[in-house]
């Protein structure tokens, strides 16, 4: 095994546990502030995993969009819904186990699936020279996805005034 | 190469525990986030198929591209729809939300 | 494809969007006035009218197969073209519903929106590009316009929901409905990576094609992709198990927004289910079939069991609708592509969705009429209604009757085909247990019908209903009559939609 | 094109309907003569497609046009023996109901008049429908008239609501089972033609079916009799309803259901009808005998016609088993066949004529006293002699007097009956004791003979609202006379009627095989 | 001849027609109503004997040649079925008694009903209304060319026996008060009574008659008596017995009802509640003579009948007839009633002249069924004067003291009258002449008659053997004649003879004319009735009946068409006991006095208590048939309503139950609009289903969750 791949496994397991673990974090703790910052630090884990799947592109957004705008947005959310939150109360509701148990069922399920499966992955040649260029991407966008994109950018106007109608405090 | 398997459990790990927030977290940010976690799941599955399935063309990561603005977009309305909440019923529990049942 | 045809193709959706649009800025400019608030109604209106003509319009063009609309630059710009949406009977039909849907429901909100909510240009906006994202979702044949055209529609929804942001029901409902649409999308959007996964494409043809050609443990994932598409899909439905958000989301919105909830994302979610199922995975129809079957029965079931309980109209129409959806899954699952026969299952559907259309709509106008002046919609408010508006009171029991599917209504049409189906293709035991909810169901449809007229109100005034209510409340009243009674027209419409999808794929 | 009489038998009340809903609530009058006159265009011309009716032509005055070309279905309408009687009873008793509510429904006219040409216009196409959907149109469009004069115009202290959707739904848990057998005979023989379906003999190739459709149209045709045990909804609808809905339920409604017995699920499966006769049987048995001895342990007098409903239509279930019994046998007993039959057809004639009379004597009594208990009556036939010569002669042709109608058709189902399967006609005339047992025993004696006193009476006279003479007032009269007409005239003379039945049921029996 | 043929029709429309005019038109004018009645049947009887006359002087005798007319009546099936009129000679001897009998007896009633006195009936014109109908029933009947226009006649009279038997069964308590209360409830209950025994039988008859067409295609007697026709019903069976048996015996039902005989003979007693004159049209002319008649006249299917199977129809009707003979005589003996007395005379006569038939002493028993009329109708009128003398008798001392007094005196008791001889002596005389003739004194007409019967049983004996039918036959006739004889002594005893034993027969006075002038007509003929079938041996006269009627049904051997001579041993047995009986009966009666125990009582001790209670067959019959059937009627009602209609979904119910053990079936919610068991089990089941919506969104997001994975785990384990 080339030594390059052997860095990427271990990158891979680096990121696995950075992602795997940040995700825990949001989920066990009680602390919303922490769980905000271990969602960034997931999110993070993902830009890095992109990386390594070649689509740089797609990391820069992963890192603009998902840490920049979203996980920020969400930090000030919590900031200004917070104190309510009782601390010292659980932050789980009463069905945490039966949750727990499903979530780790389908999770089993899927990955018996996911790994019985022979995926039909792409020739060692296509495999060794991805697609990677971003104009390239850019052409698809305005192209045959012209409509989607269109769409996408309605939905976001859509999606803005619909959170200013929402959340604007009422005039009296 | 890292076969491909192993991106997709961990995808979809990360979608379990992002499920996992959904169903048991009380304040709804926090099922928020387990949304989000979900989505990045989703995305990382996209972004591994493309790289191992159609490594030429682009479909999976403009499909993850997609995905992610309308994350964005859904975010945005989620927060507000909370601060709403949160303005109207001085909490964003999301278990207590119960007067409309049966 | 030239640029002019490709926005011809997509004229009522550009339409849309325009008009929605141009109440956003009107709104803007006009704010505050009510009288000219008041015609932004009629803007709006006059939008959906113009969509409806541009529907018209492009209807010939539709062919066999579908038309794919698809915007080609030239060689060398992106990879293969990969059309997002068609044009076909069924885009076309669902557009139609779409606009008649927009048209009931703009006219009926007009009170209920003057009283009730703020921003009520934006109202009618945020109504109209929902409606245009059904549009955009019954045309599309990808995974990647799929899933963007129902989030548009979730989230147009979740706004519509929350918009009385000063009601505590109100916001309850949108952010219930905001988690679990974004659970139930994420769901569905992990069932679409796997079919990409598998089958490396994302157009639903594409995906049928490779699925026929490739390795068997393939098809292992289709199964699972399955389901987690039915569940996405099932919410927008609203069917049984995943309908829970339904009631309380019907419950808590804006009586106009429970009418749009009602039937636009069952709509949309009916137009994906049948393009998804019928164009991606024909090959699996027997065990989609089977699925369906269950959950037709499951559905119609545990909606008109709980419907007995509701003392809220808007409610036990949110469960009554369950069950329709429920008898509408009925024409899927016995999708029977029988080219002589009358009913091939999806005709069914669509026509029985057609009369639903106009029947709960009409059933809805009717409750916002009664909930203007009452200030709610629990059973007692429709006391003596057929004294204090007769022609409200007659509408609704004709409403309701088709929701029973009593002759002469469209009701009646509607599950004369789909139990026809269901027949044909020997599913007695289906087409039993949905006769028999029919029956069940007359418990709770009486519930309504007994105050209305049998019962004595304490405030004996007289409704006023306003002439666009009335024309509303007549329109639909004349267009479930006329399904059953003049019922060619719509049968060949419902059938014509359907053949054309059918022929390309079976 | 001949002259579309059927078509507009059934359409002329729907466009009366229609112009009583634009007339103002408050011309009352206004209202109760116009719908009194626009009945009688159904009922002359229905006396008109009788006299020029063919004895023996088959279906005559077939109105056809295509309805739904991609359905196959047809607007299909046209006459036969078995219909011209019962087109002609159901307007007869609209007319007559129509008059008689003119007088005595004083609330909520505008609604009860338009209802009622509505339930009208149902009730005629079911008997003229020659084609599924049509008819299944028809049988559901009658319905919900039905339900709303049941339970708007009932009697407040009968329960009229429960009563109301009790009929709605017995009524429609039949009819939903049988448009699914409509369904699956329509998929198998390619038609709804209820005239060509039985040369195709629907479901053949699969007997499972077939034997499920089969009783799936029978749960329907035999709740609306009613057989017993469907028969619980009847009493309740009876005693709830006003009294003309009384009348048209008892004279027609019940009729729809012996009628589609005849026109379509005896010719769509004789050889199954056959082989369940002995079941079909019992049943008859059960409903006459059952229906008679309930009947007489009854109190009130709604409830005591009622059940005797149950017990009259059994005897038209035996005559049609009679003629069900021996198809496909040798042709001698064609003859005892079409008798049976003939007996079935005229018995719902007669019992609707009857039992519809019975019930306006019934409103007769209720009107002045606002009771039907039996036992607030007595020595009435002092007091009110002609209503008590009225009400005997009705009460009598319900017993089955000869010389009065209900003897002709009990005697043709005997006859019938006792030639094909004798077991059951000989325990069958049990019935025929047990009701002039409840009728003498229980309406005449208690309500007419014995003591007359004056403080029985004033306690349940109602004079403040009721402004005609004690004894039956000219307009009840008049109700009456045309029923007493027909019941005279088929008791003394019957042949001008059964000459137009026994032809088609003759033709209808050959017919089958 | 064929003139007065053709005129049968309105014999029987004419009598019709002054019903409806009655009813219709003229009932206000009681004396108008009554005139048309009279004049009607007045009119039936003079076409009536122009029939007789012609159909004795044509000769025409036998059913082929008879004169006919008839009219397509029923399309039935493939054929269709005539219903005519027929005369013969039967019918015609019918029609010689029958409109004649009827005429006395409505010109009886205008003075019975005391047409223009103060107390005059207010129902007058009802009362000839209804009797006149009740003439054109039984002249139709006779009539009848077939059994089903016969059958509807029959019919007709049962109709009219009931409103005649509760012509006061109803009152207005404020201006009725020449009907007393207890006499409403019994008039009631005796209409009532007769008009639902006699169905029973007529439900028998209709049985009968249907099978008779079922097999043979039709119901005109023409056409049914062919002997081929009869043999063909003789060769098919139905429950194991010859078609003709069967039939036989279910239209001899019928005539068991009508004719009262045992064991349906409860109602005719109770019958006497009618009017006086109405229990002499039933006991006489109509009722009761039709079930004689009807066995008369279908005779070739009773001799068929017998002929075919094992089990004879005939001896079954000869021993009905021969129990009801004596049991009927029995009884009269222990009644206090004036009219009951007659009334189970009558049922005993009536069993006289079944036994006749029965034997096949064919000629006898008509002759018996003419004479009867004659006699009995003559007893009945007189009995209606005894009680129409006493009862004003009663007035007038009521009218004396000026208060209604003692109000329980009945009129008809014989233990009250006494001494009436005096007082009214017409009606004592003829009522005499009555009374010779029923008990059978030579040479009154009820001797001749009688006597016939008896000798037509002992000659068969003599031909058949020590133990056979006819023996008992005779034994129970002979021994009939001495019980009637003693009744009738005692009757004449108590009520002529002695001293008044109450004011009202003190004051009793004979009843007006237009009552007593049809009392001697009646007289006349009950003592030349005889006349009319003297014994054989008598020559130029004898067997005149015989050579008339006796060839009416020329179908078998059976049928003893020759008239026998007089037998010297059975008459003179016959005249002893009839003169011994009644002069015993009238010596130890006739000084009877209020209070006494009687002679007979005093005898037969417990046997008369049995006899007075009628063998307790009402009683019997109450707790046999009625009283379970009522019960079966409630059982039945509360099944209804209790079962059936509450266990119209059976499963749901169960549901419920299995919801209610879960305990989450919450029982605050029954909505009261559900609708029975279904409504509530799909309720319930509904309401345990909604427990689900617990308005919690992650509860919700599990389901899907949940569903998911059951989903995939299901599609993986298979």
């Amino acid at each position: 095994m080339p030594a390059d791949q052997i860095v990427r496994y271990i990158v891979f397991l680096i990121l696995t546990v950075m992602t795997l673990g940040g995700a825990l974090g949001v989920v066990v703790s009680r602390n919303l502030f922490h769980s905000a910052l271990f969602l960034v630090l997931s999110f993070a884990g993902v830009v890095g995993y992109y990386v390594l799947l070649d689509a740089g592109f797609l990391a820069a957004v992963q890192l603009l969009i998902y840490i920049g705008a979203i996980a920020i947005l969400i930090l000030f959310a919590v900031m200004l819904t917070r104190g309510l939150m009782d601390k010292r109360q659980s932050q789980h509701n009463q069905q945490w186990l039966i949750a727990a148990l499903v979530a780790l069922l389908i999770f089993v399920v899927l990955a018996v699936v996911l790994w019985q499966v022979e995926w039909p992955v792409a020739s060692e040649q296509a495999l060794a020279s991805p697609n990677v260029s971003v104009s390239q991407l850019g052409q698809e966008l305005l192209g045959p996805y012209v409509i989607p994109f269109e769409v996408a950018s309605v939905l976001l106007l859509v999606a803005l005034i619909g959170a200013v109608i929402l959340a604007r405090e009422t005039e009296s | 190469m890292i076969p491909l398997y192993w991106w997709l459990i961990v995808a979809a790990a990360l979608f379990c525990i992002g499920l996992y927030a959904v169903l048991s977290r009380k304040n709804a940010i926090a099922v928020l986030m387990g949304i989000e976690l979900m989505l990045n799941a989703v995305n990382l599955n996209l972004v591994a198929f493309w790289r191992y399935i159609t490594p030429q063309a682009l479909t999976g990561q403009v499909f993850a591209i997609f995905v992610i603005t309308v994350a964005a977009a859904e975010a945005a309305v989620g927060l507000a729809i909370f601060i709403s909440v949160y303005r109207m019923h001085g909490s964003i529990n999301v278990e207590k939300l119960d007067t409309m049942r049966w | 494809m030239t640029l002019n045809r490709f926005l011809i193709l997509l004229l009522p959706e550009i339409t849309l969007t325009v008009v929605a649009f141009l109440v956003f800025i009107l709104d803007l400019i006009i704010g505050g006035d009510e009288v000219r608030e008041r015609r932004l109604q009629w803007f709006a209106f006059l939008g959906v009218l113009l969509a409806l003509v541009a529907t018209i319009l492009i209807w010939p063009l539709a062919e066999a197969g579908g038309l794919p609309v698809a915007f080609d630059v030239g060689p060398g710009f992106g990879g293969d073209v990969v059309p997002m949406m068609t044009l076909d009977g069924l885009a076309l039909f669902f557009k139609l519903i779409t606009v008649l849907m927009l048209a009931i429901i703009i006219l009926s909100a007009g009170e209920y929106v003057k009283v009730h909510t703020p921003f009520r240009g934006e109202f009618y906006a945020f109504v109209l590009l929902a409606g245009l994202s059904i549009m955009l979702a019954s045309a599309a044949t990808n995974l990647v316009m799929i899933y963007l055209s129902i989030e548009f529609l979730s989230i147009t929804s979740y706004v519509l929901t929350g918009y009385l942001r000063d009601d505590v029901r109100s916001t309850e409902a949108a952010i219930k409905y905001f988690i679990y649409g974004a659970a139930a999308s994420a769901v569905m959007l992990y069932g679409f990576s796997l079919l990409y996964g598998a089958t490396g494409a994302t157009g639903l043809v594409e995906i049928a094609t490779a699925l026929a050609t490739g390795s068997v443990t393939l098809r292992w994932l289709v199964f699972p992709a399955l389901v987690m598409v039915l569940a996405g899909l099932g919410f927008k439905i609203a069917l049984v198990p995943f309908h829970q958000w339904s009631p309380d989301a019907y419950e808590g919105a804006p009586t106009p927004v429970t009418a749009f909830l009602s039937v636009g994302p069952k709509a949309a979610g009916f137009a994906v289910l049948i393009r998804f199922l019928i164009v991606a995975l024909p090959a699996f129809q027997v065990n989609w079939s089977a699925m369906l079957a269950g959950v037709a029965i499951l559905t119609m079931s545990l909606g008109n069991l709980i419907a007995l309980w509701q003392t809220n109209v808007k409610r036990m129409l949110a469960y009554s609708s369950i069950a329709q959806a429920g008898y509408m899954l009925i024409g899927l699952a016995a999708l029977a592509p029988l080219a002589e026969s009358w009913t091939n299952g999806l005709n069914a559907l669509l026509l029985y969705l057609f009369a639903y259309l106009f029947t709960n709509l009409g059933a809805f106008a009717v409750v916002i009429a009664v909930e203007d002046r009452t200030g709610s919609a629990n059973l007692p408010d429709f006391s003596g209604l057929i004294r204090r508006s007769p022609f409200l009171a007659v509408s609704m029991l004709v409403f309701l009757l088709s929701l029973i599917g009593i002759p002469p209504t469209g009701g009646f049409m509607g599950k004369l085909f789909v139990f026809g189906a269901a027949v044909q293709r020997q599913m007695i035991l289906l087409a039993v247990i949905g006769v028999l909810n029919s029956v069940i169901s007359v418990y709770y449809y009486y519930k309504i019908m007994r105050p209305m007229l049998f019962e004595r109100a304490d405030d004996a005034e007289p409704i006023r209903v306003t002439p666009s209510m009335r024309l509303v409340v007549g329109f639909s009243l004349a267009m479930v009559l006329a399904i059953a009674i003049y019922a060619e027209p719509f049968i060949r419409l419902a059938t014509e939609s359907a053949q054309l999808l059918l022929a390309a794929r079976f | 094109m001949n002259f579309p009489f059927l078509t507009l038998i059934i359409f002329i009340p729907l466009v009366g309907a229609i112009i009583i809903a634009l007339i103002p609530r408050n011309r009352e009058r206004e209202i109760k003569w116009f719908s009194v006159i626009v009945s009688l265009f159904p009922l002359v011309l229905s006396i008109v497609v009788w006299v020029l009716f063919k004895v023996g032509g088959g279906m005559q005055f077939v109105d056809e046009a295509l309805w739904i070309p991609t359905l196959d279905v047809y607007y299909r309408v046209g006459v036969d023996g078995i219909s011209v009687p019962m087109v002609f009873l159901t307007t007869l008793l609209t007319t007559l109901s129509l008059f008689y509510s003119a007088y005595t429904i004083k609330v909520r006219v505008k609604e009860f008049f338009a209802l009622f040409l509505l339930l009208e216009m149902g009730m005629i196409g079911v008997f003229l429908a020659l084609d599924l959907v049509l008819f299944y149109f028809f049988w559901e469009i009658g319905l919900v008239p039905m339900f709303l004069l049941i339970g708007i115009w009932g009697q407040p202290k009968d329960r009229p609501q429960y009563s109301a959707i009790k009929f709605f739904l017995y009524t429609l848990v039949g009819s939903v089972a049988m448009l699914l057998a409509f369904i699956g005979i329509y998929l198998t023989s390619g038609t709804w033609n209820i005239l060509e379906i039985p040369l195709v003999g629907p479901l053949a190739d699969n007997p499972a079916l077939a034997v499920a459709a089969f009783w799936a149209i029978f749960l329907a045709f035999a709740i609306k009799v009613p057989m017993w045990p469907f028969h619980t909804w009847l009493p309740d609808a009876h005693t709830a309803a006003p009294t003309a809905g009384s009348v048209i339920l008892a004279g027609v409604l019940l009729k729809l259901g012996g009628y589609g017995f005849i026109r379509i699920l005896l010719p769509f499966f004789p050889v199954l009808f056959k082989q369940f006769a002995p079941f079909i049987g019992i049943i008859a048995l059960i409903s006459m005998i059952y229906g008679a001895l309930v009947s007489m342990a009854q109190w009130d007098l709604k409830r005591l016609i009622a059940y005797s409903s149950v017990s009259h239509m059994g005897f038209f279930t035996l005559g049609l088993v009679a003629a069900s019994a021996t198809l496909n046998t040798a042709e001698p007993v064609l003859n005892s066949r079409a008798i049976a039959l003939d007996g079935a057809v005229l018995q719902m004639f007669n019992h609707g004529i009857i039992t519809g009379g019975l019930f306006f004597l019934v409103g007769v009594i209720y009107e002045r006293t606002h009771t039907c208990d039996l036992k607030a009556f007595g020595g009435l036939s002092a007091k009110l002699p002609v209503y008590y010569g009225v009400m005997l002669m009705t009460a009598l042709a319900s017993l089955g007097l000869p010389g009065l109608a209900g003897f002709i058709s009990e005697f043709m189902v005997f006859r019938g009956a006792f030639a094909i399967m004798p077991t059951y006609a000989i325990i069958g005339v049990i019935a025929i004791v047990l009701g002039a047992a409840y009728i003498l025993w229980k309406i005449i004696q208690y309500i007419f003979l014995g003591e007359f006193s004056k403080e029985k009476w004033s306690a349940i006279f109602d004079p403040e609202h009721w402004h005609f003479s004690l004894d039956m007032a000219r307009f009840e009269i008049v109700t009456m006379v045309p029923l007493l007409f027909f019941m005279l005239l088929v008791g003394i003379y019957p042949a001008p009627i059964l000459n137009v039945i026994n032809a088609a049921s003759t033709a209808l029996l050959s017919g089958l095989l | 001849m064929d003139f007065f043929f053709n005129l049968a029709p309105l014999a029987i429309l004419v009598p019709l027609l002054m019903f409806a005019a009655i009813i219709l038109f003229t009932h206000p004018n009681n004396r108008l109503s009554s005139s048309l009645a009279i004049g009607g049947i007045a009119f039936s009887t003079i076409i009536s004997w122009g029939i007789v006359l012609a159909t004795i002087l044509s000769g025409e005798h036998i059913w082929e040649e008879t004169w006919q007319i008839s009219i397509p009546w029923l399309p039935a099936g493939t054929s269709v079925l005539w219903i005519g009129l027929e005369v013969d000679s039967l019918t015609a001897a019918m029609l010689f008694m029958v409109p004649f009998v009827c005429m006395l007896i409505f010109i009886y009633s205008q003075g019975y009903m005391n047409l223009g006195k103060p107390n005059q009936d207010p129902r007058y014109s009802r009362f000839f209304a209804y009797i006149s109908l009740f003439a054109a029933g039984m002249i139709g009947l006779v009539l009848s060319g077939s059994l089903l226009l016969l059958f509807i006649f029959w019919e007709l009279m049962g109709l009219c026996s009931y409103l005649l038997i509760g012509f006061w069964s109803f009152r207005d308590r404020d201006t009725e008060d020449h009907i007393d209360e207890a006499q409403v409830k019994r008039a009631r209950a005796a209409a009532l009574k007769a008009f639902l025994t006699t169905r029973i039988g007529d439900v028998l008859l209709f049985s009968g008659m249907v099978l008779l067409w079922a097999y043979t295609g039709t119901l005109n007697f023409s056409e049914i008596f062919q002997p081929e026709v009869l043999e063909h019903l003789a060769e098919i069976t139905i429950w194991g017995l010859p078609a003709a048996t069967v039939i036989a015996l279910l239209v001899f039902g019928g005539a068991v009802g009508k004719s009262a005989q045992f064991p349906l003979h409860v109602w005719l007693p109770d019958a006497m509640e009618g009017p006086t004159p109405v229990s002499a049209l039933i006991h006489a002319a109509t009722m009761v003579a039709a079930g004689v008649y009807l066995v008369a006249r279908t005779y070739p299917l009773f001799v068929a009948g017998s002929v075919a199977g094992d089990g004879s129809v005939l001896a079954v009707v000869a021993v009905i007839g021969a129990i009801t003979a004596f049991f009927g005589a029995t009884i009269g003996l222990a009644q206090n009633d004036i009219k009951r007395v007659l009334a189970y005379s009558t049922i005993s006569q009536l069993g006289y002249m079944m036994m006749a038939l029965g034997i096949g002493a064919y000629v006898a028993a008509v002759f018996h069924l003419l004479t009867h009329a004659f006699f009995k109708a003559l007893l009945f009128l007189g009995s209606g004067s005894v009680i129409h003398g006493v009862e004003h008798g009663h007035h007038e001392i009521a009218h004396h003291s000026d208060h209604h007094g003692d109000d329980d005196f009945n009129p008809n008791d014989m233990k009250t009258m006494g001494g009436l001889r005096h007082r009214m002596p017409r009606t004592f005389w003829t009522y005499i002449i009555g009374t010779l003739a029923l008990v059978g004194w030579l040479p009154f007409a009820g001797f001749w008659s009688k006597d016939e019967i008896l000798g037509e049983a002992f000659h068969l004996w003599r031909e058949g053997g020590t133990f056979s039918l006819p023996l008992w036959v005779w034994l129970a006739g002979t021994l009939g004649a001495l019980i009637t004889a003693l009744y009738m002594g005692r009757q004449i005893g108590l009520v002529f003879w002695g001293e008044p034993r109450h004011g009202a027969a003190e004051h009793a006075h004979e009843s007006p004319h237009s009552m007593t002038t049809p009392l001697i007509v009646l007289a006349i003929f009950a003592v030349i009735g005889g006349l009319a079938n003297l014994p054989s041996n008598v020559p130029l006269v004898g067997g005149e009946l015989h050579h008339f009627i006796g060839e009416v049904h020329e179908v078998s051997e059976v049928v003893h068409s020759e008239a026998l001579a007089l037998n010297a041993i059975v008459a003179g047995l016959s005249t002893v006991l009839a003169v011994g009986g009644l002069i015993f009966g009238w010596a130890i009666y006739r000084n009877y006095r209020v209070g006494e125990v009687e002679p007979f009582q005093r005898w037969l001790g417990p046997v008369f208590t049995l006899l007075k209670n009628k063998y307790y067959v009402d009683e019997l019959y109450r707790a046999v048939f009625i009283r379970p059937t009522v019960w079966l009627a409630d059982i039945s009602f509360r099944f209804d309503t209790g079962v059936i209609d509450y266990l119209v979904n059976l499963v749901g119910r169960v549901t419920r139950v299995v919801a209610d053990f879960g305990g989450v079936f919450d029982a605050k919610v029954i909505d009261s609009t559900l609708v029975d068991g279904t409504g509530k089990v799909t309720n319930s089941f509904g309401g345990w289903l909604r427990q689900t919506q617990t308005g919690r969104v992650q509860n919700y997001v599990l389901v899907i969750a949940v569903t998911v994975l059951l989903l995939l785990g299901l599609y993986l384990y298979l």
